[in-house]
């Protein structure tokens, strides 16, 4: 039993972490409904969220057990689907949602939007929305990191549908050629838009890692205690100097590829599939272990009001928040400040 | 006996009508299967055709291209599409190192007539990597077409013209022309690659626009009609090879130019319109020759960033206005463009 | 012994076939040679190969055993370094010979060179400069083939350097998903350029084919048999719909990368390397084979005197043509003919 | 005291110099370790520095640049090399959709001053895919850079400008500069870049060159002062962004303008240079702006073909000559180009 191996408050961090994904996204679905019914009475509301959207429910697990695994200190960086990476990161709430409501207080200044969030002062790199574009920064990362002699660990996270693009094999190929700290976090949902993964590669997501020379290993996203397991063994190489290792980690997105839907409606997905995950939601598998390790339920509900409060604060904040001013377009153009 | 037909309509019956008459016709590109089949424009091909001649392809753009030479090297005729033009960059080695230069390596021995189309993002706060318009880009690479349709008609004309040609063609459409709806005709007929279309005539100045920009050009001629300005406004349609001769034609009735490209001003295909026509018509001008397109910066995602990033229609008046007024203040972006945006709808 | 699944024609047509390659670029670092004193003597020759020229001597086999196993129908798609491939696959050699010299009757009219080498009338259907870049389009004729209903194979030949670019991985996935009619050839003579394989490459090239799907098989390219042997099961595979297959054919360039010089002075390739390599010369092997067979030495002779005079000749017909005249620079932009 | 260095010794010096001065240069590019060094360029950082620093990568120049970004993102400063910029067709994605928008696109929270060397190559029949001179691919993307360096002083001070910069940098060197001298000072200098030179001073034709084409340049001002007509030459040297100033600036004293680039004509970067001059100075100028460039086909390989399609000083002399005479024929390539040949010597 992997989970035994965590401590209580290794689990309740991961707890506290995944819960804050799911109500920061269940509140973005929430804005999405107002400021819908807004548009649809065709009133302009005074805050809304006008970037793409691509949520993460379900799959808080790749994420959180990953990110709580690396240092302040490690880098990661994303995908189009990166609000979950940003937060378990440790990125600013506050910041993030105002950034979806395009604010000059955003993570990005406004600039970027939901599919870029960064933060560098914890690691955040921020997020491509080219598929697999953002693999192979994670290697330059990994490879100053060698070059320059730190433990630090780069994370490239990204879905099953970026291991089809060139550069991930690239990537991996040269990652493994210089056993460079970088860990490869494919969060397999099985899905890229619509299309089902057993429609797109003729083999397993792991049997590509091994013929690029890279170590791999499968983690169920439903279960934390599993994703913390493997991240743990992927750190501990990565820092040893042993090389990268890909860590494929099976979930699923309840919401639609993008916005704010459930697509089973008009797409391929099935209810009865959608039903079956939903039954494995990770917040709930581990709910039910630290229950039966005896932590009180008010521990948890405490948690969620605390959590809640939060969530609710950076959607204040961001409201709060002035916009950009037009002449802020041509500002940012070779960054602020000297690279860290 | 009118029919209106969408944009996104015409380009799925282009791409039927083809499939139809020639079995070497088949699409393939990221999702071209989905319901949504790339805003519409897929879905009737893969209805009557199915998975055979319409199929999905993994997140590989760079290889597929390179798949779609090779097959249009032995006889078929290849459709690929992309729900966003940002992703050409991923295809460009195949796009501009083999398709463009296979004829002319092998001294014309074979063709490689492949099509690909793509999309141009816009508005929702898509940001930098999705709302790319990038004609720059492909044209200084000889050897291959780019065209950028603005009308259901002319969608429907050159699709059918790319997929009967013998070039490789990259077919550029603009998001916010897919759901406008123009008098198409049914049956087959071809738009020919490299003409200009006179959208509106007119005596004071020529707006050429590229793509969506004939949309905002229209716009701006009903306005300046309205001041006694009397604009003419020719949709350049192709890119390359451009209508040199009815863009100097018009320009030399005019007087005045101003070119609205929905790519980028510096260095965008504008600036080749620009070169050429103040060569061909030295002297001959009435004003300087003005371009109206995207600003030195990549796209920002926040509202208020995006309606100072895209030109519109109240910059194109400005700027004809100022030319023909002969108070020229230039061209700047402004913040008619945030009018455009509609609530989210999943396919942004 | 998988010589003896041969017979003596089919190994003596692959024992001229290799013969044609080496005498033909024998032939060419020769006129490299007299040019060379020409231009050292200031003297401006009046025919002269002004094109990169990249040499196979030594890598005979593999083009030799893998095309003896196609048929005129199939097609094959090379790369800068294609001479033996065009030749093998049946390329005219006169033509071949006016190309390089820049001639209007070369088989691209003067236009692509020795890079470029093209004759789609025996199915040769060009070659590629961009390391990597044709293997997408062997893919693609193999997709025709598919779609058309036609036994068609299509052969991607390429190096080992070409193993590192992302759309060597994204085609061969791709053809294993749609298990297409295509043999991927990668000649694997341990350099690109001058950089080891084994400082570029993390793991073996037919574990990378592992990793997408694909089968593979690796062939001594010293010995014809055994390349003709892999070739015959790959070719077999593809026409009955069991999908592509990778050959590793190892084999050794005994000239420079490009050029026509011996490279190991100035560079990281050993004297003593070669030399073991010349020791294993396809064609030597081969006829050592072939006299314990029984053929006589006078048939092995005639066949020499004869491709000496067909090469010959095509010099000749090179020098005696025309060069393009500058107004060729614009034809041939879209192509002449329809696809066939 | 003059120091003479080729501009290939001046980009290994300016390259070694910054690694000394700051530890975190890095230099990688396929080959960079070879003894032949990218025609001489990176050899003495690879001699100094071994191969921790200076170190040949796998031919993946996609990923390899997407690393290049990563290591600059985290405190790096990488340098990549490629022995030709058609390659960097592969490597567009990652330049143009990362590279050029990392920093906008965090709200300039990071910087990704990645620095890319690239080769222009020519001559000894390289045909299509070994030739290209991609500036006008790269300038329509905002957020990088693009220098082209004509002379040895100029290469060693924008390379260190670009090593010590925050921008993403692309520089693109053509094969035939590598063996020209120059002065350059020893130590450790920048040469800003945006930054025009006046190559050569004249009163009454401007020729804007670019790399190579000032070399062109220079000789047909020689030519034309024996005829009496008096050329300026400016050396443009940096593409985006590019000097509008010291161009507009000469243009208005001479009147005349040729912009001579070592790409393509149509849809070429001097496409911007004559829409803008024709913007800035209308009824100022004595004659149309004039461009010579490469012609609209790919680069074919018969010596024939290759002397037809390059343009050369002859075409410049020709064509300042018709402006300033006043009968102008246009340009058009000649076979003056030959003549640079050299015998094969393997790093072609
Ligand atoms: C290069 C590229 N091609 C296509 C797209 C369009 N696109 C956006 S997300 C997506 C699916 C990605 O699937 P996956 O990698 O599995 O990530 P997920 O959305 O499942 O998290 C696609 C095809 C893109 N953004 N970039
Ligand atoms: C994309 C690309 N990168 C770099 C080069 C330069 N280059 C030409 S040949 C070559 C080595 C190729 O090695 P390999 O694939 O093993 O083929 P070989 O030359 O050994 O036959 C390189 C790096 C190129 N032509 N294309
Ligand atoms: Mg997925
Ligand atoms: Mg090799």
């Amino acid at each position: 039993m992997i989970q035994q191996a965590f401590s209580d408050d290794e689990l309740l961090r991961g707890d506290r972490a995944m819960l804050l994904v799911r109500r920061a996204e269940e509140r973005v679905v929430r804005q999405y409904a107002e400021q819908n019914a807004d548009f649809a009475r065709g009133v302009q509301p005074a805050h809304a969220i006008k970037c793409p959207t691509h949520l993460s429910i379900g799959q808080e697990g790749a994420a959180v057990g990953v990110c709580q695994e690396l240092n302040v200190d490690d880098v990661a960086i994303s995908t189009h689907r990166c609000h979950a990476h940003y937060l378990a990161k440790g990125g600013d709430l506050r910041a993030m949602m105002a950034e979806l409501f395009g604010k000059s207080t955003g993570c990005a200044r406004g600039k970027g939007g939901s599919m870029h969030l960064v933060d560098p002062d914890v690691g955040m790199l921020g997020a491509s929305a080219i598929v697999g574009g953002s693999i192979p920064l994670a290697v330059g990362a990994a490879l100053s990191a060698q070059m320059q002699g730190r433990t630090r660990v780069a994370v490239a996270f990204f879905g099953d549908g970026a291991v089809e693009q060139g550069v991930f094999h690239e990537s991996l190929a040269f990652a493994a050629l210089r056993r460079l700290p970088v860990l490869f976090v494919c969060e397999n949902n099985f899905y890229a838009t619509l299309s089902h993964v057993e429609a797109r590669q003729p083999v397993g997501i792991p049997q590509r890692a091994t013929g690029l020379g890279v170590a791999s290993v499968t983690a169920d996203g439903s279960d934390l205690a599993d994703v913390l397991h493997a991240a743990r063994g992927a750190v501990r190489r990565a820092r040893a100097g042993e090389g990268p290792t890909l860590i494929e980690v099976r979930a699923y997105r309840w919401m639609s590829h993008v916005g704010t839907e459930p697509d089973t409606g008009r797409m391929k997905r099935s209810a009865e599939e959608l039903a079956l995950w939903k039954d494995r939601c990770p917040l709930a598998v581990l709910r039910v272990r630290l229950a039966a390790r005896g932590v009180p339920a008010a521990t948890l509900d405490a948690m969620g009001t605390e959590v809640d409060a939060a969530v609710e604060d950076a959607v204040e904040f961001a409201r709060r928040s002035p916009a950009p001013s037009p002449e802020d377009l041509f500002t940012h153009l070779a960054g602020e400040g000297a690279p860290s | 006996m009118t029919r209106l037909l969408a944009y996104s309509d015409a380009l799925a019956e282009a791409t039927t009508l083809a499939m139809e008459r020639d079995p070497a016709v088949f699409l393939m590109g990221v999702g071209v299967d989905d319901p949504g089949g790339i805003f519409g424009s897929t879905t009737l091909p893969h209805d009557r055709f199915g998975d055979a001649r319409v199929f999905d392809t993994p997140i590989s753009e760079c290889a597929l291209t390179g798949a779609a030479i090779g097959a249009a090297l032995t006889g078929m005729r290849p459709l690929m599409v992309h729900a966003r033009c940002d992703f050409l960059l991923l295809t460009l080695d195949q796009l501009a190192n083999h398709a463009a230069k296979w004829s002319y390596m092998s001294g014309g021995r074979l063709s490689a007539p492949v099509v690909v189309r793509a999309v141009i993002g816009r508005g929702w706060g898509q940001a930098a990597q999705h709302s790319q318009s990038v004609q720059a880009a492909l044209a200084p690479f000889p050897g291959m077409q780019v065209i950028m349709p603005a009308t259901a008609y002319d969608a429907k004309g050159m699709l059918l013209s790319a997929l009967t040609g013998r070039w490789p063609v990259v077919c550029l459409e603009h998001r916010w022309l897919y759901g406008l709806k123009d008098d198409v005709p049914e049956g087959f007929y071809t738009v020919e690659i490299g003409r200009a279309r006179t959208a509106r005539a007119g005596t004071d100045a020529t707006v050429v626009a590229l793509s969506h920009m004939v949309v905002e050009a229209m716009k701006a001629a009903d306005v300046l009609a309205k001041e006694g300005i009397d604009v003419e406004v020719v949709d350049l349609r192709s890119v390359v090879p451009w209508d040199r001769e009815t863009v100097c034609a018009s320009v030399r009735r005019t007087g005045r130019l101003v070119v609205a490209d929905t790519g980028p001003r510096s260095f965008g295909v504008g600036a080749e319109i620009a070169a050429v026509v103040n060569e061909e018509l030295f002297g001959e001008l009435r004003a300087p020759v003005r371009r109206v397109g995207l600003p030195d910066v990549p796209t920002p995602c926040a509202p208020v960033l995006e309606a100072a990033f895209y030109p519109g229609s109240a910059d194109l008046v400005r700027t004809v206005r100022a030319l023909v007024r002969g108070v020229d203040h230039g061209a700047r972006g402004d913040a008619s463009a945030a009018r455009h945006d509609k609530p989210f709808s999943g396919a942004f």
